[in-house]
């Protein structure tokens, strides 16, 4: 066994397990609070990497350093990317709370497919090259081969989004409406919880961590275009099922589980069929183990 | 049944619109294929619009045969399924001859339609080598050089003039790429020089290549050669440079593109990519691009020259066979010389074109330079 | 329903002397750490009717559900007798297996389908007594065509019975709620049951709805000669229409009996029934 | 006023939200900003405007949700439904759209012969997924998987053992009911949301599978030289064989909705309804869901099936491109934009959807950002679709309606 290899893909799978953590947590909120799979998530990270683009192009042009374009950027692409997820929730989804199942989630693939084109006009179909924001210390040198600067940033910071987001559910008294709202809206309404602000304000939580996401995933991948939000959306799903969808800590394990069979795979197989693996595995899980690893499962009421 | 009104009429104008050009003076139909909208339009319209510059540059002469040339344009959006459609559409327009279509998959399925309709299709852009190789198309020719020698070239390159002797073949799972990286698998096989120390395809789209390219790193190559477009290029130009590995980087016509060199920054230093030969002195082709500023106001777009050639072409060849009939013109394809905006060229028997070819390039400073 | 034309009413006082055609032997049923039901028997004999009663959360509603084949009790047996005489375990059976045994329910909180009309719900309830299938539908030969217009009288005939023919063509979702019930209780009898089991059936209706469903249940069991075992709170409704009672509290069976002895019963009185004894 | 008032704040809004996407555009080359205010002046206005027209669409659906509440049907809906209901009328209308259809390929070109084809390949799928979405209520996303399974069953018979269009056809579709089994087994027991995910996920692998298994698929290069549909083994040219084509797909068309409409009026299409409406209760009126799911999985994927294998006949070559998750989602929008269970809906929503922006080729750009727009205010304004589901009469034995009830055909449903 090549250890050297091993912990190289090891840590090759943090990464990437780390970046699907911290797009599913979104959408684990989403549907831990109306149990709706936010198709548009993955586009909202999209254009969370296009604003900071944006933003980052024009404080390049008049010269800031990296650093404060960074930061700069982020909390740009932050502000709108909760803007867009409050917008989103109240034009395609609200309308449709007492709809019938199917509603909302087809609404949300035509959102999805109307913010990829809104993207393409708006701005271009191209591939975009995106600057490198972060930048590397001196101290990371060594281990570069492994992992650089961005790598261990978008670690960290899933990290600790998780562990604030769980802090923040069990301890605040919003986080406490939320999970009142998540077990039973009716109820939780009756008892003076304002449910639309309960729901408004998941969107702009999970809106604002899909677009930090956004920010450093291009920041370390180096280009963007409108396509990416699908398929880092789809896996960020299946990494939030995995973990147990509605849990928090799940999201962060399913995305490092996926992570890492993604990266294993590749490096001891093939990589020929990574996606098709991503897939397999989510339909094993919902077959054998429908609440995913850390989810509770649900008796139906009769 | 306000439904029924207006479907009748819609048919009604449909055949009064279709019927036009039949009425029309006698003129050479002159088709051309490709996409003219949709995602990929950036490399048809410039064929349409080399067709139309040619065309108004013979008819200003007097046209071919003594007729006017008549060009036709037919989208398909590289896609099959609408260039079937357009293959159709043309041959009841009753078009002599096709420039197009552009991608090969659409080109593929269009062909077996002007194959039995026997009419000369020639294509600026579909590299497939099955396209000539397989036989199974003697209609078919093209002003651009197959895959396989862009593979040939790439594996020569990294063999005999970089020296390298273990070499990762990557691609994108693509028609095109996963084309060029089967035949440089091949080509370094069958050369004995060299061995494939990794045959990979990465998924597009994808977040993250680390792992990958740690598998790069593993197998103990010493030149990654990659057959794809530019987006996965520059992910994975820039993981390796960021994984502190500094591989030649060898790939192909999709990559030498100046996107690359945008997106990529300066991880792009170095790369090599194929493409075809820079013909940039030749007469014919400054008055071809000239033409295309005066005209639209603007550069012209991928396989620009390639389309002005065979429009060039094939015109020549209704003129020498002196008829319409196909079999004299692809006599004429075949046998006489012609000078184009990509050279001197005639076809072989395949319908490859004789006299185009492939160069391999070079980031410098950040631009591609032509290795000599 | 053809097997049920005859008019030779069971009495309802000789039930001791028949067979049991429901027979429940020491179920339970766990829900993780939670025993909802715990060693509950219970008997139905030919044309009773008998009452499952007790507070809310007794397990009433979860002993139905095990009974029915939504749940699979964790220990203990069921056994129906269906009118064919052989006797067979349903535990393990799926709901829909339940229900072409002869064994049909309604729900607690009305579960109509909807969008449907009114005929085509008891129409589905006719699903598991007729056979056309894929090619039939398609081909719709003479058999097909013959079926379906028997199953459309047929439930038209189970709407009269219920008076709600009038509604045919309504969807069942704008029916009053009265009426939803007694569409459900129609819809149960389409799958021709011999056993009848009605998951509160009086739940949200006036006194007047109540005495008329109180009827109703008398009739059909007289018309469709069979038995019935009922959920139900409003006690005046179950003293006057039940042949014998079970009682439950926590999840046990803590008494049976008629309904006088139930009544008398100071464990009953004293669990459930409490300062309404006097009712 | 206060209307006003709330049109300004959407307005600033929305030109606040779009600012950086719509305004900026950097020229990184050169290294300037090209601010685009138009852009934001007419999103402003735009949007000021739309708003009006939201709020009044909203009133509207809750006004008609009341009315609906009431018993009572909107005008515009009475007289589709007599046209639909009402023998006399409906018979004629059928008629002449049957007859506009049949000399449709003398009547215009071969160019739009091949279109209407492609039209009404999407008709046949779109019915085909209205059995599976529509009547049995199962998100299906990836249903565009059996449509390649259709498509590549013929492509690859056809290449390797020559076997022609008519053996294939039927071995198409059973190849792709047997996909939807496989697949329907084991998702028997997800609902809705995890249901679409698994089946997205399942179109994926099938498309990934047909990429990269070359030695199988030939790979992301497709399969060319697909032999058309013969006619009694005469070779047809190119433009007698797209006539005959179109004829074939309107007699499977035909045959399509003569099928589903029976299916859905029949026994097992009341199941798939009720299992539609509620799962619970269908189990309870003895409805095995299983079988019933499986049927619905099983009749719907044959469709696809079918339809694929007449695609591949049409194109002469198919490759997985021609199988992406966008197709899945424009195949459920037809079904979704017609109405999810009715025949007519469905059909008229694909052709819509496929020959407005063959005929609308200006707005091709806004081509599909106008579609995703269009399946969210479908869902908000009018989720039941363009046509809702017709009701199907019953020949009821009760003596008020005896006499005309004797007079019509028995159990004859309508879509």
């Amino acid at each position: 066994m090549d250890w050297q290899y091993f912990w190289e893909l090891f840590f090759g799978g943090l990464t990437r397990g780390s970046i699907y953590a911290l797009i599913a947590l979104g959408y684990t909120m989403v549907y831990g609070i109306i149990e709706l799979i936010n198709f548009a998530h993955g586009e909202v990270y999209m254009l969370g990497a296009f604003t900071a683009l944006i933003v980052a192009g024009a404080l390049g042009i008049y010269g800031f350093p990296a650093l404060a374009i960074l930061i700069i950027a982020a909390v740009v692409a932050v502000i709108y990317c909760a803007a867009y997820g409050l917008t989103l929730e109240k034009i395609a989804y609200k309308p449709l709370r007492d709809a019938q199942r199917l509603s909302p989630l087809i609404s949300a693939i035509g959102m999805s497919i109307f913010l990829q084109n809104y993207v393409i006009l708006a701005q271009t179909s191209d591939f975009m090259p995106f600057p490198n924001l972060v930048p590397q210390p001196e101290f990371l040198e060594p281990i570069a081969h492994i992992m650089g600067a961005s790598e261990v940033l978008i670690i960290v910071t899933s990290a600790v989004a998780m562990a604030a987001l769980t802090l923040f559910i069990k301890y605040t008294r919003m986080g406490k409406a939320m999970r009142a709202t998540a077990q039973n809206r009716k109820m939780a309404m009756l008892l003076g919880i304002d449910a639309d602000k309960v729901i408004s304000l998941t969107f702009v939580i999970g809106s604002s961590l899909a677009a930090v996401g956004g920010v450093l995933i291009a920041s370390h991948v180096g280009q963007v275009n409108f396509a990416i939000g699908f398929i880092a959306g789809i896996k960020a799903f299946t990494a939030a099922v995995l973990g147990g969808i509605g849990s928090i800590p799940g999201a962060m394990l399913g995305g490092l589980v996926l992570g890492w069979c993604e990266s294993f795979a590749t490096g001891y197989i093939s990589s020929d069929y990574e996606d098709a693996l991503a897939f397999a595995l989510l339909v094993l899980i919902l077959i054998f183990r429908p609440s995913g690893i850390l989810g509770k499962a649900k008796t139906q009421k009769v | 049944m306000r439904k029924g009104w207006f479907k009748v009429l819609v048919a009604g104008l449909a055949v009064a619109v279709m019927a036009c050009p039949a009425f029309a003076a006698d003129t050479i139909k002159f088709g051309v294929a490709g996409a003219h909208s949709g995602d990929l339009a950036s490399y048809g319209l410039p064929s349409a619009n080399a067709a139309k510059l040619v065309a108004k540059m013979v008819n200003a002469k007097g046209g071919v045969l003594g007729k006017q040339v008549e060009v036709i344009p037919q989208d398909d959006q590289c896609k099959p399924e609408l260039a079937t459609n357009a293959a159709t559409k043309l041959v009841s327009d009753g078009a002599v001859v096709v420039l197009g279509h552009i991608c090969s998959g659409a080109t593929k399925a269009a062909l077996p339609i002007y194959k039995e309709a026997n009419i000369v299709l020639m294509s600026p852009s579909a590299t497939n080598p099955a396209l000539t190789q397989s036989g199974d198309y003697p209609n078919f020719f093209r002003t651009i050089a197959s895959d396989d020698q862009q593979a040939r070239l790439g594996v020569d390159f990294t063999i005999d003039k970089l020296g390298k002797k273990k070499i990762a073949v990557l691609h994108d799972k693509g028609d095109y790429g996963k084309g060029y990286a089967e035949y440089a698998k091949q080509f370094i096989e069958e050369g004995g020089k060299g061995t494939v120390v990794l045959f990979e395809g990465v998924t597009p789209g994808a977040v993250d290549y680390s792992a990958v390219v740690q598998k790069i790193r593993n197998s103990g190559a010493e030149a990654v050669m990659f057959g794809g477009y530019h987006p996965e290029a520059s992910k994975i130009v820039q993981q390796l440079r960021k994984k502190r590995m500094d591989l030649p980087f060898v790939s192909d016509d999709g990559v030498k593109d100046d996107t690359f060199i945008k997106v990529a920054g300066k991880d792009a230093e170095g790369v090599y990519a194929s493409s075809s030969r820079d013909v940039s002195s030749l007469p014919l082709y400054k008055e071809a691009i000239e033409a295309h500023v005066k005209e639209f106001g603007a550069e012209p777009g991928a396989f620009y020259k390639e389309a002005y050639a065979a429009s060039l072409a094939l015109l020549n060849a209704i003129e020498k066979a002196g008829s319409t009939d196909s079999a004299k013109i692809m006599n004429a394809l075949r046998t006489e010389f012609v000078e184009t905006s990509v050279g001197k060229i005639k076809f072989d028997k395949r319908g490859d074109a004789e006299g185009v070819g492939f160069s391999m390039y070079q980031v410098k400073n950040g631009k591609y330079v032509e290795l000599k | 329903m053809s097997a049920t034309t005859g008019n030779a009413a069971t009495p309802v006082n000789s039930a001791s002397g028949t067979a049991a055609v429901l027979d429940v032997r020491s179920i339970s049923m766990n829900f993780g750490g939670l025993r909802a039901l715990n060693e509950v028997d219970l008997q139905v004999r030919l044309g009773e009717i008998v009452a499952l009663i007790g507070p809310n959360g007794a397990g009433k509603t979860t002993f139905f559900n095990c009974i029915t084949g939504i749940y699979v009790p964790t220990e203990g047996t069921v056994h129906v007798t269906p009118r064919d005489g052989r006797t067979v375990t349903v535990n393990g059976l799926k709901a829909s297996q339940v229900t072409e045994l002869g064994m049909s329910r309604t729900f607690q909180n009305i579960r109509l389908f909807p969008t449907m009309s009114v005929l085509e719900n008891v129409m589905i309830g006719r699903h598991c007594r007729t056979r056309a299938g894929i090619l039939g539908a398609l081909l719709r030969d003479s058999r097909t065509r013959a079926e379906e217009q028997r199953i459309v009288e047929e439930s038209y005939a189970l709407l009269k019975s219920v008076n709600l023919h009038q509604h045919y063509k309504d969807q069942a979702r704008n029916l009053p709620y009265g009426a939803q019930r007694r569409l459900e209780i129609a819809r149960a009898l389409a799958t021709d049951p011999f056993l009848l089991c009605l998951d509160e059936p009086a739940a949200g209706m006036n006194p007047q709805e109540t005495h008329e469903l109180k009827e109703l249940v008398i009739e059909i069991r007289e018309r469709h000669q069979l038995s019935v075992l009922l959920i139900e709170h409003d006690m005046s409704m179950v003293m006057s229409l039940s042949d014998r009672i079970y009682v439950m509290e926590y999840g046990s069976k803590i008494a049976e009996g008629t309904p006088e002895e139930v009544s008398k019963n100071p464990r009953v009185i004293k669990a459930y029934l409490g300062e309404e004894s006097h009712a | 006023m206060q209307g006003l008032k709330k049109s300004i704040l959407v307005s600033l809004w929305f030109m606040f939200l779009t600012f950086p996407l719509m305004v900026i555009r950097i020229d990184s080359l050169n290294g300037t900003i090209d601010w685009r205010w138009e852009n934001m002046l007419g999103m402003g206005a735009g949007s000021f405007v739309l708003s009006f027209v939201w709020r009044f669409m909203m009133a509207r659906k809750e006004a008609g949700r009341a009315a609906a509440a009431g018993g009572v049907m909107s005008a515009r809906g009475a007289w589709f439904e007599r046209l639909r209901s009402d023998p006399k009328a409906a018979v004629p209308a059928l008629a002449v759209i049957l007859a506009v259809f049949l000399v449709l390929p003398w009547l215009v070109s071969t160019y739009q012969t091949n279109i209407m084809i492609s039209a009404l390949l999407y008709v046949m799928l779109g019915l085909g997924l209205n059995i599976v979405v529509g009547l049995s209520g199962q998100l299906v996303l990836g249903y565009v998987a059996f449509y390649a399974v259709g498509a590549y069953s013929y492509a690859i018979l056809n290449s390797n053992f020559g076997l022609g269009f008519w053996s294939v056809l039927p071995i198409g579709g059973a190849m792709a009911a047997l996909f939807g089994i496989l697949l329907g087994f084991p998702v028997l027991r997800l609902r809705g949301d995890y249901l679409a995910i698994v089946t997205l996920g399942f179109g994926e692998i099938i498309r990934l599978v047909l990429e990269n298994w070359s030695d199988f698929s030939q790979g992301p290069s497709g399969i060319a030289n697909i032999d058309r549909p013969g006619l009694f083994g005469t070779q047809l040219s190119v433009s007698d064989a797209t006539t005959y084509i179109y004829y074939l797909i309107l007699a499977a068309v035909i045959v399509t909705i003569v099928a589903v409409t029976r299916l859905k009026n029949s026994r097992i299409g009341r199941a798939w309804q009720a299992l539609r409406e509620d799962e619970i209760a269908c189990q309870a009126m003895g409805i095995d869901i299983t079988t019933t799911k499986l049927t619905a999985f099983a009749l719907g994927a044959c469709w696809a099936g079918f339809a694929g294998v007449i695609f591949a006949a049409k194109t002469t070559f198919i490759n997985p491109a021609s199988f992406t998750f966008l197709e899945s989602a424009m195949v459920l929008a037809m079904v979704v934009l017609g109405g999810m269970g009715s025949v007519i809906g469905v059909s008229v929503g694909a052709l819509v959807l496929i020959l407005l922006p063959e005929y609308l080729r200006a707005f091709s750009e806004y081509r599909m950002l106008i579609f995703g727009a269009t399946m969210v205010l479908m869902m908000v304004f009018r989720p039941q679709g363009l046509v809702s589901p017709g009701r199907t009469k019953y020949n009821v034995p009760d003596a008020e309606g005896a006499g005309a009830a004797a007079a019509r055909p028995a159990a004859g449903g309508n879509a």
